[in-house]
């Protein structure tokens, strides 16, 4: 503590410099990344989640197996150094469907997670930055879509607009679309009130910049929080959708619908079931692993 | 220590030592402190933020939780050890020997109960005999006490549709409903107005006279302490640097700390125009300490000395004590100064 | 509060009419839509003499109110099938069945979900806090028909405790789909319990209830779960519906004939009819669920039940 | 020049649509009709208790809240309606919570130059870090920090850059919002002489928000008190403190905690009932409840100012 404040003087500005306090400068990102390395679970969970996702991009080069082509005279095999995995009832190998799978159940989940935080984002903060009425109105038509139950509106589009990946996903993304924009509406008035802004005002810095140096700058860490829990939520539901039959169309082997299939031989051939539920849990529980260790590091309470 | 005094001792602090356990490393908020509060007396605790006057009342209640670490000392009250209490004990000495008052009345209270509940909770909670209707006699007379005009109405109400005023007449009402014999204050007026302030003060000061019981008031406000506390101690990074009866702090001031602390208070009387006293340089910063005195690297007048070891605690005459190196040289003359571990 | 009831239950008509405009107009102009050419939708009652009246012919309008009429007045949802099968028997027999597992997993995951929450915010960072917070965090992830192959693995085909393929005409082949639907839920409540109960118990007027000397299960027990429920009962029409999302998936694996494998059958064969059906019907059990918990809310929150009460309006005179 | 002020308010309105303690909607006057100058180059204190509208008060008139009703005057010019960004370089405010007011994602040398890059875009990159060491020095602290973030400063520093970031426009006028009340009083003192000094070298004017009588006394020409919206005495410092005309300015000063034990011990205050009953009279004076010699006339009919010595006035029915 070599510092002293004080001895302000008026005419030259020159004054005690005062070396302000003890610790090093850090930028924010950094700490937080910093810590969010030193957490072990959370890396651990990281790896895991990249290895699922790494694998399934590569899954050409991975197996010698086509994810649709039978296999008569291979029917429901156990796992074995020919079939990693086993075959299901075709005789189909299971790790290149579990892997071709799912490259399309982290896709649809993932994309949707963006569309819906992309348009939640622009409404909360439109929503929040500007009050009033804007907010009035949008915040009344954003209840109404959360009202309304993911399934049911899956399913609506599904029942209207046919089977299909594109119209999958932008109804999930609508359906996550509310909360994104209500945390963010929420972060951006609790952002909006505060003095620094008000500094802002006062200096007379326009609204555009306001939004993007201030508040996005500060809503960041819970909207990248959000962001990792609405992803796996997704995922959660692209499964669950899959496993009903909604999502794709029966040859797909989207994760939920391999454990539909496996569902009928749950007595005899348990493996076909227990394999793709296991794939979804590891990679939600991945997933939300990290999520966790992400809020503890980027919302550090001491 | 020998005090003139033959007054009853109630509490007694020695060498308490806290620590948080923190991600920057170990904050040391208090440091070793000792002093006792005698029945009836008002000990006033003044010292900036950080400077660890909170903690050191929470210690007394025995409400620290972890992260909070007690290192050593011990806190007695009427000659029984609070840290050696068991839960049960604890409980019933919380609240009816020993009360406590908060510088935040809404947040202090719990918002889904009405006064009522919180108060016939409080009397139940050590008079298992207490009715029911019984309880809330004794509730409504209290908040006659601390002057609420319409008390069976507040009492039906919740904390938040009462003024910041009234809520801490209620809380103090709360606090002092199984009479203690000593009410710990941290800052109860800080919050507040400084015409809610003076009513605040005016209770306290009306309440101890008719019951006699002791009060430890934290505050960093000198007027306050000057219009209500018979002895002082002024706390600075977790030691106390100077302690004493409250005219030998304020008109024979030993410590120099306590100097600047006196000379920045603006007073509305005096003809102050121009420069300011003002005390140079930041805060201390608790987890990492200075060697030596905590004060030395603000201090005016620091020496060479002061910068390698802490100075040892000086009786300057009756109660009175400072721990600064200016002080040693007279008094070692006189033989009058012991050492006490820092 | 009987104000805010009133105001709430009339708050929920709004939102019912139009979702069910939004869901008719979507199945209504669909290529191909049956719902077009429904009998039941153009003339037949009273409301004919009130459109000749007004000399409207058929069109989307005068269906969509005819629609609302007969439901809401008639509770006739309309025909399906090529053989026109009444909707409302059919539904009224599933709607039962789903009811029943909904009401017994929202009874399961409260009752015994928020003490666990709270057990374990007292236990933070113990060993019996690790437990029930890894198993949540497992349960939570995992979609409700692996929790259900797990059961069905263990209780089915390992110790045959249970027929694997049920009879649902007996109340015993309802619990593997109850307890399935219940894990789920309890994982999350207690998961914001506990949450929740941290938070509270960080908060100034528990050291404030402490420093009076009153017993720590009764602040616990007392004061901490009942400002901790607060944030809880707002999750809970959340939570509901969530768990309805679950009954859905537990009715198709376990082929429970509740209102969720009626819907997913009417999807492939698209009977707009009975999707229509469906969707109102659930609309009604999820605005009724989210209206009691918003009134529950209002009950756990005083300020919000105080701007409301009889002691407010007598000081407005 | 004597009478126009550099900034005059006549009559400033703002009311806010409110939830009152039982939830129903009412009407909250925080600023209720106040006019007052501010010359050139003077300090004024503007003293209140909590929920008086000072604060209300500062921000309407840098226009950051739109007023409900009468008129404001910088430099002649009517700013009551106009596009601010002219003022805002004239104009500036420091405020109450030196943390909250920093934004926790910035340097500071973000924080001290964002009134540069929304003035003057022709700043180069080095002509903004050079002014900012400058800026950083002029308020007593080391250039070297400037690659810092917020939450590394102490309060009494947080205060400095804040400071710091009003100046960088070169203001004629700045509003200080409760600049002291949430710092320690070693720092309190150390922020007044800063203030003090800088209005020397820059030849600044100054509304100072305070609630506390003392803080206002010392920095403050003259000073106004509010009470629940309305200016109840306005005068020079020294008469306002040593002669206050207004009941309520009485008891303000009387309630102040004496730092002197040998008079404050003996101090003893008349304690009044708390009444849960809290809402603002319709008519009559606003402080008619609290006030120990109210008349039958201030229940009635709303005190108008008037002056009671040169400089010095007051709205009461007492004088």
């Amino acid at each position: 503590m070599s510092s002293d404040i004080g001895a302000v003087n008026n005419e030259n500005g020159k004054s005690a410099p005062d070396s302000g306090a003890a610790v090093a400068s850090s930028n924010f990102w950094l700490e937080a990344l910093r810590r969010l390395f030193k957490n072990k679970t959370a890396v651990f969970a990281l790896v895991v989640f990249a290895i699922v996702c790494i694998s399934c991009a590569l899954h050409p080069y991975l197996t010698k197996y086509e994810y649709m082509v039978i296999d008569p005279a291979n029917t429901k095999q156990g796992p074995s150094l020919e079939h990693l995995l086993g075959t299901d009832h075709l005789g189909r190998d299971l790790f290149t469907r579990i892997l071709y799978g799912g490259t399309l159940t982290l896709r649809i989940s993932f994309v949707s997670t963006v569309l819906a935080a992309a348009a939640g984002c622009i409404l909360g903060l439109v929503s929040g930055y500007f009050g009033k009425r804007t907010d009035f109105i949008l915040s009344h038509l954003l209840d109404m879509v959360a009202s309304v139950p993911v399934f049911l509106l899956v399913i609506l589009a599904e029942a209207a607009l046919g089977w299909g990946k594109g119209n999958f996903m932008y109804a999930m993304g609508i359906a996550a679309m509310p909360q994104f924009a209500r945390l963010i509406r929420a972060s951006v008035m609790s952002i909006v009130g505060s003095e620094y802004i008000e500094a802002a005002r006062a200096l007379g810095v326009g609204h555009g910049e306001i939004l993007a140096r201030h508040v996005l700058h500060n809503v960041a860490p819970s909207l990248i929080i959000r962001f990792t829990s609405a992803f796996s939520e997704a995922l959660l539901l692209c499964t669950i959708m899959g496993y009903l039959g909604i999502a794709v169309n029966p040859p797909t082997p989207e994760w939920g619908a391999l454990a539909y299939f496996g569902r009928s031989f749950i007595r005899s051939y348990p493996h076909m079931i227990i394999i793709p539920c296991s794939v979804i849990t590891i990679s939600v529980i991945s997933l939300g692993l990290f999520g966790d260790g992400l809020r503890d590091a980027l919302d550090p309470r001491e | 220590m020998e005090h003139s005094n033959e007054n009853e001792v109630l509490l007694e602090v020695k060498g308490l030592d806290v620590s948080f356990q923190t991600r920057r490393g170990e904050l040391h908020a208090v440091n070793g402190i000792s002093y006792d509060v005698r029945k009836g007396e008002i000990m006033g605790l003044v010292g900036e933020s950080g400077s660890g006057k909170s903690v050191e009342a929470y210690s007394i209640m025995g409400l620290l939780r972890p992260p909070a670490r007690i290192n050593g000392g011990s806190v007695s009250f009427g000659g029984k050890d609070v840290f050696q209490m068991t839960k049960k004990e604890l409980e019933s000495f919380r609240g009816n020997e020993v009360s406590m008052i908060f510088q935040d009345p809404l947040s202090f209270l719990d918002p889904v109960f009405t006064i009522e509940q919180q108060m016939v909770e409080t009397i139940r909670a050590h008079d298992k005999k207490a009715t029911r209707q019984a309880a809330k006699a004794a509730s409504v007379n209290m908040l006659k006490e601390v002057k609420i005009r319409n008390p069976e109405r507040v009492m039906k109400q919740y904390p938040f549709e009462l003024s910041g005023g009234m809520r801490q007449r209620v809380m103090i009402a709360i606090a002092l409903l199984c009479k203690p014999k000593l009410l710990i204050a941290d800052e109860p007026t800080t919050a507040l107005d400084v015409t809610i302030q003076a009513q605040v003060i005016q209770i306290l000061k009306g309440l101890q006279e008719q019951t006699g019981m002791a009060m430890v008031y934290i505050t960093h406000n000198f007027g306050i302490v000057a219009e209500l506390c018979d002895r002082v101690s002024v706390m600075y990074g977790g030691y106390i640097l100077e302690q004493g009866d409250t005219y030998d702090i304020f008109y024979d001031t030993a410590h120099p700390y306590t100097k600047m602390l006196l000379k920045t208070v603006l007073n509305i009387d005096g003809n102050t125009k121009g420069q300011l006293a003002q005390i140079e340089g930041t805060p201390i910063d608790q987890v990492a300490m200075p060697e030596g005195c905590v004060f030395h690297p603000r201090c005016e007048s620091c020496m060479d000395v002061c910068k390698t070891s802490f100075p040892p605690e000086t009786f300057l005459g009756p109660g009175h004590s400072a721990k600064c190196w200016l002080q040693v040289p007279d008094e070692a003359e006189k033989g009058k100064w012991t050492w006490e571990e820092g | 509060m009987a104000k805010y009831v009133l105001k709430r239950i009339l708050m929920m008509i709004p939102i019912v009419l139009g979702v069910i405009l939004v869901v008719f107009a979507v199945l209504y102009f669909i290529p191909g839509s049956r719902i077009r050419s429904m009998p039941s939708l153009s003339g037949g009652d009273a409301l004919d003499s009130v459109y000749t009246f007004l000399r409207v012919g058929d069109n989307f309008l005068t269906k969509y109110v005819r629609y609302c009429y007969n439901v809401i007045a008639k509770f006739d949802f309309g025909t399906f099938g090529t053989t026109a099968r009444l909707l409302t028997a059919e539904m009224s027999y599933r709607l039962r069945n789903t009811v029943f597992l909904l009401i017994s997993g929202v009874a399961v995951t409260v009752i015994a979900g928020i003490p666990v929450g709270v057990y374990a915010a007292t236990r933070k960072d113990r060993p019996a806090d690790r437990i029930v917070t890894t198993i949540s965090l497992f349960l939570s992830s995992i979609p409700n028909y692996a929790i259900a192959m797990v059961l069905t693995l263990l209780l089915c085909v390992n110790f045959r405790l249970l027929p694997l393929i049920p009879v649902y005409t007996e109340p015993i082949a309802y619990l593997l789909p109850a307890i399935t639907i219940s894990l789920g839920g309890l994982s999350s409540i207690s998961r914001i319990t506990r949450t929740s109960v941290l938070e509270v118990l960080e908060q100034p007027y528990i050291t404030a209830l402490r420093s009076k000397g009153v017993k720590e299960t009764s602040v616990v027990w007392r004061h901490a779960l009942k400002n901790a429920l607060v944030p809880v009962v707002s999750t809970l029409g959340g939570l509901i519906t969530q768990l309805l999302c679950g009954t859905l998936v537990v009715e198709y694996f376990f082929n429970v004939p509740g209102l969720g494998t009626f819907m997913l059958r009417s999807v492939t064969e698209r009977e707009h009819m009975s999707i229509l059906a469906c969707t109102v019907l659930m609309t009604l059990i999820l605005s009724a669920t989210n209206t009691s918990t918003d009134i529950l809310y209002a009950f756990f929150n005083p300020q919000i039940r105080l701007r409301y009460s009889k002691r407010t309006a007598r000081n407005e005179e | 020049m004597s009478d126009a002020g550099l900034l005059s308010i006549e009559r400033l309105k703002k009311y806010y649509q409110v939830r009152d303690k039982a939830g129903r909607r009412t009407l909250l006057k925080a600023v209720d009709g106040v006019s007052f100058d501010i010359f050139s180059g003077e300090t004024f204190g503007l003293v209140g208790e909590s929920g008086c509208g000072k604060t209300t008060l500062g921000r309407t008139i840098l226009r950051l809240v739109e007023p409900d009703g009468g008129a404001i005057k910088y430099a002649g010019d009517d700013i009551t309606t106009v596009n601010m960004r002219p003022y805002r370089s004239k104009m500036q405010i420091i405020f109450q919570d030196p943390y909250g007011c920093l934004d926790p994602r910035c340097r500071v040398i973000d924080i001290v130059s964002e009134g540069l890059r929304a003035r003057h875009a022709g700043f180069s990159k080095s002509e903004r870090r050079n002014r900012v060491a400058i800026l950083l020095e002029s308020v007593g602290l080391d250039p070297g920090c400037m690659y810092r973030y917020p939450h590394e400063f102490s309060g009494g520093q947080q205060q400095r850059i804040g400071i710091a970031r009003a100046l960088a426009v070169n203001p004629e006028f700045i509003v200080c919002d409760e600049p002291v009340s949430a710092l320690d009083v070693s720092f309190q003192s150390q922020i007044i002489n800063l203030l003090q000094n800088l209005q020397e070298s820059f030849g600044l004017t100054y509304l100072f928000i305070s609630h506390d009588l003392s803080v206002v006394r010392h920095i403050s020409d003259r000073v106004g008190v509010m009470y629940l919206g309305k200016l109840v005495e306005l005068g020079a410092a020294e008469d306002i403190v040593l002669r206050p005309a207004h009941q309520y300015t009485k008891a303000l000063i009387e309630a102040i905690p004496v730092p002197d034990p040998k008079t404050g011990r003996a101090k003893t205050r008349k304690l009044l009932e708390e009444d849960a009953d809290l809402s603002i009279p319709d008519r009559g004076c606003r402080y008619c409840r609290l006030c120990e010699r109210a008349l039958p006339v201030c229940m009635e009919e709303e005190p108008a100012l008037r002056e009671v010595a040169p400089g010095h006035v007051c709205a009461c029915h007492l004088l």
